[in-house]
């Protein structure tokens, strides 16, 4: 077993390593903290470096307390495998619903709003009326 | 879901083949080291299978975002960010005790393993503690996902972008507590079993194992922590 | 190949419909040529080397150019059926500025049109030929698809926002519509017509709502409405027990309101039935009639009252 | 050509072992309780056969409701729109979630794909054992919800419909829930055996090439299936609590459900696919005697198969609403997966070439399987086209093209693959004239019943039609009598292949002369598959230096 995790004769410097790495992940989470009180420029650009300091933080985690630095690499290509292809869903999610285009029917007037009666299923007040405020 | 994980690693008592050899290794492996590799395999593979299930969720956030904006920058400010900061540190301190465990019982030292698995269990405790706090936060407040959200004073009053929000906020945190719950039973077993000096150099599949999965779960809380409490 | 065509494929009603009918007829020429290939191919190798005690085969592995070379073709063929593909489609998708727009409201199970002037229609459309007409549509509850087959043309309805399509009817008559996207019970029965009429029938058609009703006598033309335009789904004639009360022998009679109130079934209530439906609800029924104010004409409904005078 | 077949095939016959994995333990605690994955795969074939046979009920039932449009049967009219719905509903769901996802990976693979890499057993045993249980109990949950108010939603499950009808969606959608977990630990267990249980001398290309396709099938389980289970989490959720994601009432949107449902869905049809045409490359080079013709090409067009079925789901959604831009990427893109399946075609039709080809059932199934996967494969040709989609799409065209493609293909192989391996999983041989007859009746009664449609869809007739117009009833009566035909076929071969367990002679270890490892042990099998490890001396498909005898 210990044959393959080769600096497990010396567990003190291996200790070490993982106090360094806790000590990183708690700057970055400072880090992170901080950054969410500046404003930079729009909403997005927030979202964007969050998640870039997420990202670092996962990708320190996965490295030195998941072991997959010193592990067989098939180990690591499912974990990448794994979040490529929700990559990829994500990726079409947005392509489709970023370009549809919201279509208005341009010359009519919306139909009489329909008395939407409480409660009746499959009767609910048309939702062209709810879109026009 | 998960509790299945706990027969990912072999039967610890296996009936021993012919020839001589770990009494842990099963008959059709034929070296113990083939055996953890195995293992390991497995379990990376389930947690791909998690990446997945929880990014179907994250998914869904990310486009009810698109959809709602105003009503999820709104939302946010319900959030208080210092329990979600605190929950944080917890999980992230929780993950180094994990790994320090791990190590100990790769170095044959029962005891100090015992006493890593249960500070894990204890960094678990004090996550939930946190959460159940932010819970009864939400509940007073009437933050309640789906027909039972019943907040008063939204800037956009009607829109159904508040419900949604905390429909989210409640599944993930809900589904990612559920993972946290499990990690603590699963913990305090292996706690148990290595109190009794079950694991050594020669045989720790199940503390790697339990220890990956416990950092994926930190891993999930290290995407929620920005999503949900950094947003402004 | 027209007779293989027609076989095939409903009359062509749209210039649409002859561009889609020349690509299907060439992807299935495409599919013809090489399914045919591969099927000789398979039973003359099947037959030539049929089993013979003691034969040793060739160990042939693998030839690369061979492989390059049917990965390459069938590449090339897919890469021109796509651009086919998408230069149909943009004319599809886009709709040209000066079409005319036809508002379609779909509800479980019947088709509501809208024209731009305001006139409403229920399961029929009539539209001019050789005019391009633009389909704006929304659906009220669950997701339907309107769907032409002399058209070509489908784009599924979608309840909470508006879906699109356009084209330009050419062949003069009739056109069965039907709804391609399951939606429960009466997802067979929600047909529409799509009439085409020359622009002089359609301009008198809008201004006076159509001439149909004159051909027939005001109860047959009631039960006309009460099958089109979709009364049929709820309110049965013969007794049997639906969503709706059952319209026979219910004229006269004294019926027992939701809230205890009576009523006497004259024309007046009828009227007011058809127009504010949840005005007076008949006890043990749900209150799920949709109103037809402004869907129905006046002809239509004294039809449907003489209709259900008719039923005793 | 009626062909006898003694035992002098390729491996000199030992005397066959008294005790095999069938009896070395008695009594069904033994069989509830195995972890051998041999037991555990027949287990699955009895399970997943009998879920096929409800599901080929309900077919039938639906194809007798559209025998004429007045529905009538004896001049009775005995069905409703709404029992239609559930019938093909059920016929749907059933088929899918319960029949064909597991049927070639759990049933056939489970038996032979440890002893095909020369292993005693699959890498966890014990969670194959529960894989199986999850399957009993997803199947459990669909027949309750069967009998509680049956479901009329299509096995899709399209919101707003399914969050806002009363039938027991609830239920199913749970069953299929539980069942993707089935899934997901089954592609699991193969994934780790194919790494880490190979026998020694055996590289990545030394593997049989079903053991790619089943490699191939088990990375889609692992890396579709979660989001199919978070989508059902979500359906669920929101008919509870009305989350407005996908109910467009509260502001959701049903395309959203569209795209989550289908990003599992499609890459499932390759779960469906890639087993069969991993039987298929199993049986080929067997039948004809002769090595593989492009193994490699094969291998990698199965895992591209894998892979690319992740990127083409939106073909599906064409018209539903999708932005003309995602139709335009996922137009190319569905054309790119075509490429692979064209590749295996070429390589099977090439290794027929200069073969010595001997026509036993299984092969016959082979041959109807390439006829009809041709048809399936090239009328998807039709659909990746965007503009001929647009009228082509939820007609029974694409009723037909999918048929052809799942049942044509995939049912067509796993009933090549219980013939091919029926001597070794039960030590009996059926009778050959009975199972050629049955396979001729199955071709004959599938062409009638879906080539018929393929016309039908042309011309107009919506999918999941109760009342259709009268022009269509004279192809709509051809296609039940079809479907009368095909379902006698399949009975035909059901009673064969089952008398053959009392009646059948006892099989020879190598009744084709496979050069595969499972063709090593005797049949039936003995627990741990092989006396001592067999060691690979050989490529996979080696007909050099031997010559299969048989009379």
């Amino acid at each position: 077993m210990s044959t393959h995790t080769e600096h497990a004769q010396d567990p003190q410097k291996e200790a070490r390593t993982y106090i360094l790495t806790l000590v990183t992940l708690l700057i970055l989470t400072a880090i992170t903290v901080g950054a969410s009180y500046i404003h930079f420029g729009s909403g997005a650009a927030n979202v964007v470096i969050a998640l870039t300091i997420a990202t670092i933080k996962a990708i320190v985690v996965a490295l030195f307390f998941m072991h997959l630095l010193h592990d067989k690499p098939v180990n690591a290509i499912i974990a990448v495998t794994g979040f490529l292809f929700l990559g990829i869903f994500l990726m079409f999610d947005f392509i489709d619903v970023g370009s549809r285009g919201n279509l208005q029917p341009t010359n009519l007037h919306p139909p009489p709003a329909v008395a939407a009666p409480a409660g009746a299923p499959g009767a609910p007040a048309a939702p062209a009326a709810e879109k026009k405020e | 879901m998960s509790t299945s994980t706990v027969d990912v690693h072999p039967d610890p008592h296996g009936h021993g083949g012919e020839h001589a050899h770990d009494p842990h290794q099963q008959h059709h492996f034929t070296t113990m080291e083939q055996q953890f590799d195995t293992s390991k395999i497995g379990m990376w593979l389930f947690l791909a299978t998690e990446v997945l299930t929880f990014g179907g969720l994250f998914a869904g956030f990310g486009l009810m975002q698109n959809q709602y904006p105003r009503e999820f920058v709104e939302a946010h400010e319900q959030l208080q960010r210092l329990p979600g900061a605190a929950n944080t540190v917890v999980l992230l301190v929780s993950s180094f005790t994990m790994v320090m465990a791990v190590l100990a019982a790769r170095t044959n030292q029962a005891a100090k393993t015992a006493r890593y698995l249960w500070l894990t269990v204890g960094c678990a405790g004090i996550f939930m503690c946190i959460k159940a706090y932010e819970y009864t936060h939400k509940f007073e407040e009437g933050l309640l996902p789906g027909i039972f959200y019943h907040h008063h004073g939204d800037l956009i009053a009607g829109s159904h972008g508040y419900a949604t929000f905390f429909s989210f906020y409640f599944m993930m945190t809900g589904l990612h507590g559920l993972h946290v719950l499990i990690g603590m039973g699963l913990l305090s077993w292996l706690a148990i079993r290595a109190k009794r000096g079950e694991f050594s150099d020669k045989y720790y599949t199940p503390v790697d194992l339990i220890g990956l999965f416990w950092h994926l779960v930190d891993l999930v809380w290290i995407y929620l922590f920005p999503l949900y409490y950094l947003i402004s | 190949m027209e007779w293989l065509r027609s076989a095939l494929l409903p009359p062509q009603g749209s210039e649409w419909a002859k561009e889609i009918d020349v690509a299907y007829m060439a992807i299935l020429w495409l599919s013809i040529v090489m399914f045919l290939g591969l099927m000789i191919a398979m039973v003359w190798f099947a037959w030539r080397y049929r089993y013979v005690p003691g034969r040793v085969t060739p160990h042939q592995t693998h030839n690369t150019q061979l492989e390059i070379f049917w990965s390459v073709v069938p590449l090339l063929l897919c890469v021109g059926l796509f651009f086919w593909g998408i230069d149909g489609y943009m004319k599809f998708a886009v709709a040209p500025a000066e079409s005319m727009e036809v508002q379609i409201t779909a509800k479980k199970w019947l088709w509501q049109f809208e024209f731009p002037d305001g006139t409403r229609a229920v399961n029929e459309l009539h539209i001019p030929v050789n005019k391009a007409v633009h389909l704006v549509m929304t659906s009220e509850d669950v997701l339907h698809d309107f769907f032409v087959p002399d058209m070509r043309v489908k784009r599924d309805i979608v309840p909470g926002r508006y879906t699109e399509f356009w084209f330009t009817p050419t062949m003069l008559g009739e056109h069965v519509s039907t709804c391609a996207e399951y939606c429960g019970k009466g997802h067979s029965d929600m047909r529409a017509k799509v009439f085409v009429d020359t622009q002089e029938k359609f301009d008198d058609w809008m201004a006076t709502g159509g001439d149909e009703w004159m051909k027939h006598p005001p109860e047959e033309w009631g039960k006309i409405q009460w099958d089109q335009k979709g009364c049929a789904t709820c309110h049965t004639i013969d007794g049997s027990k639906s969503k709706g009360p059952s319209w026979k022998g219910i004229f006269g009679k004294m019926e027992k309101l939701k809230g205890g109130a009576t009523v006497v079934v004259d024309e007046n209530y009828l009227r007011e039935s058809m127009m504010q439906p949840q005005a007076k609800v008949v006890d043990g029924f749900d209150p799920i009639m949709p109103t037809f104010q402004g869907l129905l004409r006046e002809n239509e409904i004294r039809g449907l009252v003489a209709f259900i005078k008719s039923l005793q | 050509m009626e062909h006898t077949l003694t035992a002098g095939s390729v491996t000199g016959d030992r005397p066959r072992p008294a005790i095999n994995y069938l009896n070395a333990e008695k009594g069904i605690w033994s069989w509830m309780t195995t972890v051998d994955h041999k037991r555990i795969g027949i287990m699955y074939l009895v399970a997943v056969s009998t879920a096929f046979l409800i599901g080929g009920i309900f077919a039938l039932l639906v194809r007798l409701a559209l025998l004429n449009p007045q529905h009538t049967l004896f001049g009775k009219v005995w069905v409703t729109a709404e029992a239609y719905n559930r019938f093909f509903t059920l016929h749907g769901a059933v088929m899918v979630f319960l029949f064909i996802i597991p049927s070639v990976p759990a049933s056939l693979a489970n038996f032979v794909l440890p002893m095909m890499l020369g292993a005693k057993d699959v890498a966890f045993p014990r969670i194959n054992l529960m894989s199986f249980y999850l399957w009993c109990g997803g199947a459990v949950l669909a027949i309750s919800s069967m009998i509680l108010g049956a479901v009329d939603t299509g096995w899709t499950f399209y919101t707003p419909y399914s969050t806002t009808t009363d039938g027991a969606v609830g239920l199913m959608t749970m069953a299929a829930f539980i069942l993707g977990f089935s899934s997901i630990f089954t592609g699991l267990n193969f994934i780790a055996t194919v790494h880490k249980l190979r026998a020694p001398g055996m590289g990545w290309f030394d593997m049989p090439l079903f053991v790619w396709g089943i490699y191939a099938t088990a990375i889609i389980q692992i890396l579709a299936t979660p989001v199919l289970a978070i989508t059902l989490v979500l359906l669920l959720i929101e008919r509870v609590f009305q989350i407005g994601i996908f109910d467009s009432r509260i502001g959701g949107d049903p395309v959203l459900f569209q795209h989550f449902f289908w990003f599992y869905s499609h890459p499932a049809v390759y779960i469906m696919i890639v087993p069969g045409m991993a039987i298929i490359s199993e049986m080929i080079p067997t039948f004809c005697r002769k090595t593989m013709f492009g193994y490699r090409a094969i291998a990698y067009s199965s895992v591209s198969l894998a892979l690319l079925s992740f990127i083409v789901w939106g073909h599906h959604m064409f018209v539903a609403g999708e932005s003309d831009l995602a139709n335009v990427i996922f137009s190319a893109l569905t054309f790119l997966v075509a490429i692979p399946s064209g590749v295996k075609m070429f390589n099977w039709l090439s290794t027929m070439y200069k073969g010595n080809i001997s026509f036993e059932t299984p092969m016959l199934y082979v041959l109807s399987f390439l006829f009809l996967f041709a048809i399936g494969g090239l009328t998807g040709l039709f659909f990746s086209t965007l503009s001929v989609d647009i009228h082509l799409t939820d007609t029974y065209f694409v009723v037909a093209h999918f048929h052809y493609v799942m049942m044509g293909g995939t049912v067509i192989a796993f009933l090549g693959g219980i013939h091919y391996w029926w001597p070794k999983m039960t030590g009996r041989m059926y009778k050959e004239s009975w199972s050629q007859i049955g396979c001729l009746l199955v071709f004959i009664g599938f062409n009638m019943t879906f080539g018929s449609q393929f016309i039908m869809g042309g011309q107009g007739m919506p999918r999941r039609y109760f009342n259709y117009l009268d022009q269509f009833q004279p192809i709509h009566a051809f296609s039940t009598y079809g479907s009368w035909v095909l379902g006698a076929g399949l009975f035909l071969t059901a009673i064969n292949l089952l008398a053959s367990l009392k009646m059948g002679e006892l099989a020879p270890d190598n009744p084709w002369g496979g050069t595969t490892l499972e063709w090593q042990s005797s049949s039936p099998p003995i627990t741990h598959n092989f006396d001592e490890q067999p060691v690979l001396e050989h490529e996979p498909y080696d007909y050099r230096h031997r010559t299969v005898t048989h009379v």
